[in-house]
């Protein structure tokens, strides 16, 4: 992993990998000051060093900070509720809930593959989700 | 910062202008900075003008239809601190003794270029998954709630005081007070911002002469005000699980500013500040050290930063009063610091006053809590 | 100019990149430079990032990819002397004293920006009836034609020359050297001029390490090449009927280099110009005063701006020839001079070389003959 | 005309009158310095005097030059001649050639609405064109 390309577009089919069957975000550590990223990084914002390791992120994480959202741009269809995970390897993600119920900053939350909010050609489009874990 | 000051100023009204150009605009706030400064189209030896959404050769367009054309123009874009940025570059250049006088203009007609909620970058990986502005700030508010027990009618205090000065700001888009029970009667936008937390989409266009120490002693302008500090900088990649209610960009853009003036925080008697957003307003003082962190929602509620309050923020309505076309914002908030200084804010004017500070960050990209700010200090 | 050097220079190959970023081709080209420098990602105090169509934030997505964040970002358009513009700012910069190394680069991935001819901004009069670029310069070239007996074959030997120096470049867009008479067999884009004498569209990224007198001493690097003058101007509203042959704000803004450098035309030793076109390589050089007026197509035929003649002309290939991706044209530009002064120019070096010189300019609108210019003078 | 708004958009209907039934341009002229300037500036370029006289440009003028042009964007349909037309008011305006026929430099030209080469909705939008006088 030490030639990386451009950074993923989205959450899509290219920033995940199942580890122990379990949904996981593919990040990067840097192999000189350890600082970890999410996309992976192909420099070290922290120290310079060029190149990183691959690092899994989840599969569960906390909610650190949410919002409903209720106007947006036409690619997305509202209402959607967008939260902050702040994972175990010390990088926190954007990503949709899986519902539109309110969730709690704390909630622990697993990564799940659903659709939506983002809309092309009028379909939801897959993205990984935060899915609430016993709630 | 040695020798710099602000010798003329202008500005259009802010708010929708259908049957205008963006060119047509800046042409008005050029000519009416020129006017103020008392000189000419022939004595601007260079520009700098900033604008986010306006296409090519923005600055060309505007300075030639103020009939200014030959001379050194830069188009600078730093999102929504673009027309602070062009004040920031202009300030650079006479520091270098390349130019005596020279024009910073910020300009956006942003109502023809923009619908619904304004994201970062299409590029970025956040706004591909339906990050908006207003739902960064929504997630930063609820953070703000948690951590300082901050209430959604603290955060309405702010529009509401910021929209009363609009009121009292000839320029400004909205010209009616709105209550704070009002405010949070408003529509939400992104959860817990009501619409009224939430700046409006704006026209306008603003401008400043900046003039050396020598050019100034020229002009023998006694309303000529100097710009004791002009800081840039550039949001951070996060590294870990940082605070999001403490805005690292703003502290450090602050503090270079601060150590340029020499001055502190302790010294600052008011501040415009980028209120893109309600909460925006309150991370940004505390960013700046002006409150201690979590306290700033509670003193607007006690009217310390209204007019006649301790510290008065955004007098001139700020974003959400005066409104927000993107590209001048920043040049519009220093102008109104020079209004202040001279006394010459009619109705909202701050008594006393010796030091002014203007802040303005915008955008945003995936692990950075902001693409640009910049801190300007203004003294008399 | 007192005291600006160039420590590094990096950049992309330009062409078509279908499947990279543009954050990602200026990375490459950023970590170029400061390892051309020698210096790490920390040591770099600001940066200006030249760009057209790339959107909001550009040089904070650019400098992010290669590791840089937190530092003063300005991002600078100029049409196609954007690239050349961010050079200009950044030497401003050092002069004033404000840094000590800093970084200038210039961006621009067109391909996924962009179709069909390139004109002025669409708000522009003249774009909207039907003018183009190619066309602008098509009636240049007639003018030429008229005034001077200039003939097709003299301009199809410009992009000749230009594209055989592209065959030497390993950076470069094309690969082939053509010959006249196939510049002269190729479709007619606007005439007189062919699709060969036309700059294609690309994508690339290039970048240069400035650093001050002081940092120079400090990095004791023996390459280190001196920007002596760095120059921007804009184009003047024409009154009256002007000779369209002749670049008004080519010679303006070239006397201004030349004066800064203490050097005249006599002096130049080689020279990167902007050939967006064919005829557009004549007007420059005859604006920039290195030939008479009507004689430089004649010169080319000669042989006098080749490899090895007088004065060679675009060595790099040009943008007839290296490619012409717009942000990253300026600063690849100066980056040949670098190259050339410190004889790493490989199969195209010019032998004995001591002044070189860079000019870019771009963008046209009514009235004016060109959006902006920069002449940046180069010395060991 | 002390208060000059925008620019014309395009060589539209604001943009010309008839002078003695011949078709005119409609530029400005600065009272302070004579500078002549199309379209009408509301600043003169020269001396910085606010505000213009009105000036017509026509009814004829000469070719200064000219290109057939081949390759356009969308918004054009080619092939379509551009020629610059001097006037004898010192100004100096692009416009299309009527025709797709060579003009010679120096050719006389007058005014003319014509059809083209700007296309919107399908249909060609009526511009002021140059037509070749007695040739
Ligand atoms: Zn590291
Ligand atoms: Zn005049």
């Amino acid at each position: 992993m030490s030639e990386m390309k451009s950074a993923p577009e989205v959450h899509g089919p290219d920033v995940f990998e199942y580890e122990g069957g379990r949904l996981c975000l593919v990040g990067s550590s840097c192999p000189q000051c350890g600082a970890a990223f999410y996309p992976p990084q192909a420099v070290c914002a922290r120290c310079g060093h060029r190149g990183g390791d691959k690092l899994l992120l989840g599969p569960e994480g906390t909610v650190y900070t949410w919002s409903r959202v209720h106007r947006s741009t036409p690619e997305f269809k509202p209402p959607y509720v967008l939260v902050y995970v702040d994972f175990p390897q010390d990088v926190r993600v954007l990503m949709p809930l899986s519902d539109t119920a309110e969730p709690q900053i704390g909630d622990k939350v697993e990564l799940a593959m659903e659709d939506g909010p983002r809309v092309e050609a009028g379909n939801l489009v897959p993205l990984v989700h935060a899915r609430p874990v016993q709630k | 910062m040695e020798g710099v000051y602000i010798a003329g100023v202008g500005m259009t009204a802010f708010g929708k202008h259908p049957d205008r150009s963006a060119a047509d605009l800046a042409a008005e706030a050029i000519l009416g900075a020129l006017d103020d400064a008392g000189v000419g189209t022939m004595d601007i030896e260079a520009a700098w003008v900033g604008h986010v959404y306006q296409g090519m050769a923005m600055g060309q367009r505007a300075l030639g239809a103020a009939g200014l054309s030959g001379l050194p123009i830069t188009n600078v874009e730093n999102a929504c601190s673009s027309g602070s940025t062009a004040i920031f570059e202009a300030a650079t250049a006479l520091r270098a003794g390349a130019y005596d006088m020279v024009l910073a203009v910020g300009v956006e007609h942003l109502s023809t270029k923009f619908r619904g909620a304004l994201q970062p970058d299409e590029s970025d990986i956040e706004a591909q998954i339906g990050l908006t502005m207003p739902s960064v700030y929504a997630m930063r508010a609820r953070r703000h709630f948690e951590q300082y027990g901050t209430t959604p009618r603290q955060l309405a205090a702010i529009a509401a005081k910021n929209k009363f000065n609009a009121s009292l700001n000839p320029l400004a888009q909205f010209k009616k007070p709105i209550s704070v029970d009002e405010v949070l009667a408003g529509p939400l936008i992104a959860e817990p911002l009501h619409r009224d937390e939430c700046a409006p989409v704006s026209d306008g266009a603003a401008a400043v002469v900046l003039v050396s120490e020598k050019k100034r002693r020229q002009l023998g302008q006694a309303r000529t005000v100097r710009l004791v500090a002009s800081a840039l900088r550039s949001g951070r990649m996060e590294v870990g699980l940082v605070d999001m209610t403490r805005e690292d960009l703003t502290w450090r853009t602050a503090l270079a500013a601060y150590e340029q003036a020499g001055l502190g925080p302790e010294d600052i008697q008011m501040a415009e500040v980028h209120d893109c957003f309600s909460i925006a307003e309150t991370t940004r003082i505390e960013g700046l050290h002006l409150f201690p962190f979590g306290e700033y929602p509670k003193a607007v509620e006690r009217g310390e930063a209204s007019l006649g309050g301790r510290l008065p923020v955004n007098t001139s309505g700020g974003l959400l009063g005066k409104g927000h076309p993107l590209g001048a914002t920043g040049v519009a908030q220093v102008i109104e610091i020079v209004k202040q200084l001279r006394g010459e804010a009619g109705d909202r004017q701050v008594q006393g006053l010796k030091v002014g500070l203007a802040h303005c960050r915008g955008g945003k990209a995936r692990g950075v809590e902001g693409t640009a700010c910049t801190v300007n200090i203004l003294t008399l």
